[in-house]
Order: C-alpha cells, then sequence, then structure tokens
C-alpha cells in the first residue's frame, strides 16, 4: 500500500494513523469506536458510556472519565456528569469554599463561622465566609474573641465586662 | 485487616490487557514471571468525623492460593502535620516483584474515607510483566 | 492552565532514544502503544513568605491531535504544613498510560517559582514504551 | 560522602537475577543498557538522639570504573514538619538512567539512624533493564 504521509486534513475531520487518512471527528458526547474507511465515509462514533464524557469533537476511543464529587467533604453535585459534560461540585448548605491553589481546581468546603452573638454583616456564600459584625449584639458581652449571652449567667461567672453590659441592660429594662 | 480499595478497570484511562484481569478488588495474574507493581493513593482530610487521623497507610498486598494469608509487598506510611484545614496526602509505590499465575494483587488503606476517589489520575494501580 | 515545564534532554543524565523525542516542552511519542510515563518534581520554598502557598501540585499531561484540551493522565498534589523557613517537597508520579503516536507528554506546575530546577538528579521526567 | 544502606538480597521479597548481583552494598550492573532504577526509604524518628532533623534526603548514586567519584543519579529530599513525636516519611525515588556494565548503584541517606530498617515492605531498592 502506497504510504500516505500525513496531510493536514480540513475542518471537522482529524488524521487516523491506523487508517493513514482523515476522518469526520464524532461529535462531543461521542467517541470514535472505527475510524472512517474513507475520508468521504462517515466514521463510526458511538455514545460515551455512562459515567464518561466528551466535551468536545473529537477521534478519540474512549471518553474521559467523570469526576466525582466528594461528598464526605462537604461537596455536593451542582450539575450532574453528562456524556458532553463533566461533573460541577459545590459546597453543601452552611459550608463555604477554601480553594487549594490560585485556579480553584481542587477546594475543600469548610463550615460557615455561626456569628454567636454578633450581627452578620455578610452572610455565608459558596465563595466566601460569614462577615460577622465586629461587635457584639445587645445582650451579650465580649471574652476574648467570643460574644457571651446575658442570661442565664451567674454572679461569680459574670466579670466585669459581664457586669458592665448584661448590668447596664437591666437597668434599662427595669427603668 | 486494612480495608481494601476497589477500582474502575474499563472507564477513563483504565485498561487492563494481555490477560492481567480485575476481578473482586484485585489483579489476577495471568502468567508467572516478574511484574513491576505500582499504586498511587491520594488521602485527603479533614472530613465530617471528628476524628482527626495521625497517620495515613497504603499497601500492596498478594493473596496467593499456596498460603492462607496476605504478603505485604510494598507499604506507604506518612504521619500527618497539617493543622486541621484542608490537606492531601499522596503516597506512590512501585517494586519488581516475583509473582505466580493466579496471584491476586490488592491495595489496602488505614481509612477508605480519607481516600480521595474523586479523579482517576489522583488515585491509580497498575502492573506489567518485565 | 496550570505553566508548563521545560526540560535538558540532552546534557549530564538527560537522553531521548528509539525515536522518543523532546520538543516544545512536550516528550513526543513516537509509535504508539503503552508507555510508563513518571516524573517527579522537588517543590522548594519559600519565595517570599507573604504569599505562602498552601499546596503543591504536579500533573502530567496528554496533548493529542484528536482532541482540543489536555488530558491529565497523572497527578500528585501535597498541602504544605512547613511553618515558613525553607522547606522541600519531592512529588513522584508514574504509571502505565496507552498513547497514540503524536501524543504530546507534559509536565505542568501549581507554582513555576518553587520548582527546584537547580540539580537534574531532583527533577526529572521520562517515559520508556513496555 | 552520606551514609551508604546495605541492602538484603535473598530472603523473603528479595532477589537478585539476569546477573545483576548485589555486593558491598552495590547493584552491580551485568550488561549496559537502559535501566528504571528505584528505590524507596521510609524514614523515622524520633530516635533516642535529642537533635532532631529538619529534613531527610535519598540519593540513588552510581560508582563506575572510568570516573573516580559517585554521579548522584535520583535525589529525594524533604523537609519535616511533624512535631516530634513518632514520625514516619517515605520516599520513594524511580526513573531511567543509562549505565555501563561494572557500574555500581548505591543509596545514599542523610542519616542512617533514621532509616525504618524494620520491614522489607517498607524500604527497598531495585533495578531492571529496559
Amino acid at each position: 500500500r502506497r504510504h500516505e504521509t500525513r496531510l493536514p486534513c480540513p475542518a471537522g475531520m482529524n488524521w487516523i494513523e491506523s487508517a493513514h487518512h482523515c476522518c469526520p471527528q464524532c461529535p462531543a458526547g461521542k467517541f470514535l469506536f472505527k475510524p472512517c474507511t474513507s475520508p468521504a465515509n462517515r466514521s463510526d462514533c458511538r455514545d460515551c458510556p455512562a459515567g464518561t464524557f466528551r466535551t468536545q469533537p473529537n477521534t478519540l476511543s474512549e471518553c474521559q472519565a467523570c469526576y466525582e464529587c466528594d461528598r464526605q467533604a462537604f461537596q455536593s453535585v451542582l450539575s450532574n456528569c453528562s456524556a458532553t459534560s463533566n461533573v460541577a461540585c459545590g459546597c453543601e448548605p452552611g459550608h463555604f469554599r477554601v480553594c487549594l491553589d490560585k485556579h480553584c481546581s481542587e477546594f475543600s468546603c469548610r463550615k460557615c463561622q455561626p456569628c454567636t452573638g454578633r450581627l452578620i454583616r455578610q452572610p455565608c456564600s459558596e465563595a466566601e465566609d460569614t462577615v460577622c459584625d465586629s461587635s457584639c449584639k445587645p445582650d451579650f458581652y465580649r471574652e476574648g474573641d467570643e460574644c457571651r449571652p446575658c442570661h442565664p449567667r451567674t454572679p461569680d461567672t459574670c466579670g466585669k465586662e459581664c457586669q458592665q453590659v448584661c448590668s447596664n441592660n437591666n437597668d434599662q429594662g427595669s427603668g | 485487616h486494612l480495608p481494601i480499595l476497589q477500582w474502575e478497570d474499563k472507564r477513563g484511562l483504565a485498561f487492563t490487557k494481555n490477560n492481567l484481569s480485575y476481578s473482586s478488588n484485585a489483579l489476577v495474574i495471568p502468567v508467572s514471571g516478574d511484574y513491576y507493581v505500582y499504586a498511587q493513593v491520594t488521602f485527603r482530610g479533614p472530613i465530617e468525623s471528628s476524628h482527626k487521623p495521625n497517620s495515613v497507610t497504603e499497601i500492596i498486598t498478594k493473596v496467593t492460593d499456596s498460603y492462607p494469608e496476605p504478603t505485604q509487598l510494598l507499604t506507604g506510611t506518612k504521619t500527618l502535620s497539617e493543622n486541621g484545614n484542608g490537606w492531601f496526602q499522596p503516597i506512590y509505590l512501585g517494586a519488581v516483584v516475583s509473582l505466580e499465575v493466579g496471584d491476586k494483587l490488592m491495595v489496602n488503606v488505614s481509612d477508605i474515607k480519607l481516600v480521595d476517589y474523586t479523579k482517576e489520575h489522583k488515585t491509580f494501580f497498575g502492573a506489567f510483566l518485565l
């Protein structure tokens, strides 16, 4: 057989080494099961098996395996894997994304902070943790970097800050 | 015994050939000889359970009809020093071992919940005859 | 996409043969078949302590004329727990993959500034036909 | 030079064949060619001496009659961030190198006292001709 050198293929076709001629690409969602018998004929393309996909036209002999979302690390499925698209993962409600690298191709999901005793300045989102107000809510006093409820409290655990905040609230209440 | 990993053997990058077959979580050796056996497991944490592991271990094991107990062929064990937020730790193992026809190769791990199974190119297992 | 490493292919321990060639940062596959592909990248830091990377990643990637996007073949990703002063972290990857003639193999890294390129025996890349 | 590891070459999983022999701590190359050379060393600590190492290193070295000094072929070096209580750190190395008949391959380590020699499947060394 005359050995045909590798020619550039027209748009929509790829060089098939085993067949030594160009063949039409298979559409996204399919793979090349058998090359065309000649460039004028169709390629034998088959659907990507379940759990695999191809997002682009191709002449590959297999489809790519779908990723999986890391359920044990609080990831959730934003969109399922289909024949033409990989799975898309996000974070479960109450969690936000912590990117491992600049491109965020890898991320873990961390629990949103509750802002106990504070006002929420910005709610938790997929990309960012809750932003809590720096000051404590009424009826809460500061202890270290936490806000503690005035009630119930016992005199011996109520330090200076606590007495200052919580007794004021009482006076206003009973006044 | 430590938990045994299950593997995909057909889809995506996975394949078996030359009669090296995969069944019930093991690669089955079709012909006696020396094989280069390798595996990488990517471990990741923390996961929802509170307990924080202080190490992760991967072991490539051989089971053979001629001996009732598994043989540990290759072991990678690493202590963890990450401080709690998301961590990743890959362990790669590979070496030449002499195997008999019918021998089964498996991968055991210290804690299956810590294995990153989400992407085929992060955790993989294989062997080839020299 | 992640940055692609460049390699020395002639001097010192580096060599190519059996028509496996190196051009524009890639090993070019001369004949279809199953190859054991491997690479080690030694990462080291810090570069600037302000920007403290919390992980390093190495990916062996395939580019082929049959598909417009690169395929990730092998990935090693490791979080860093060293506390800022000088750290070293090698990542080794190796496995058998099926390749077609003309396929190109490359190594991508999360941050090229963290790669220790100073000694050929610390960062290396290769493949051989089974 | 860094200390050289000694190896078991007959018992258990260890074996040599095809004239690849082991003598005075080295694998001796019987025929010139390209070899895939590999080794894993599992390091562990702390040991009794107070000094806490901040890194561990493994180097596969070649000694040849044609050159008076050893050549470092493959190096894996890793800083330690474990905080003092028991730690384990495996380092795997593997690559293709061109060797001449009579060349000797050895494994050097930064500190021989830190090597976990207790189990043959945790620390191993080998080579095969392509």
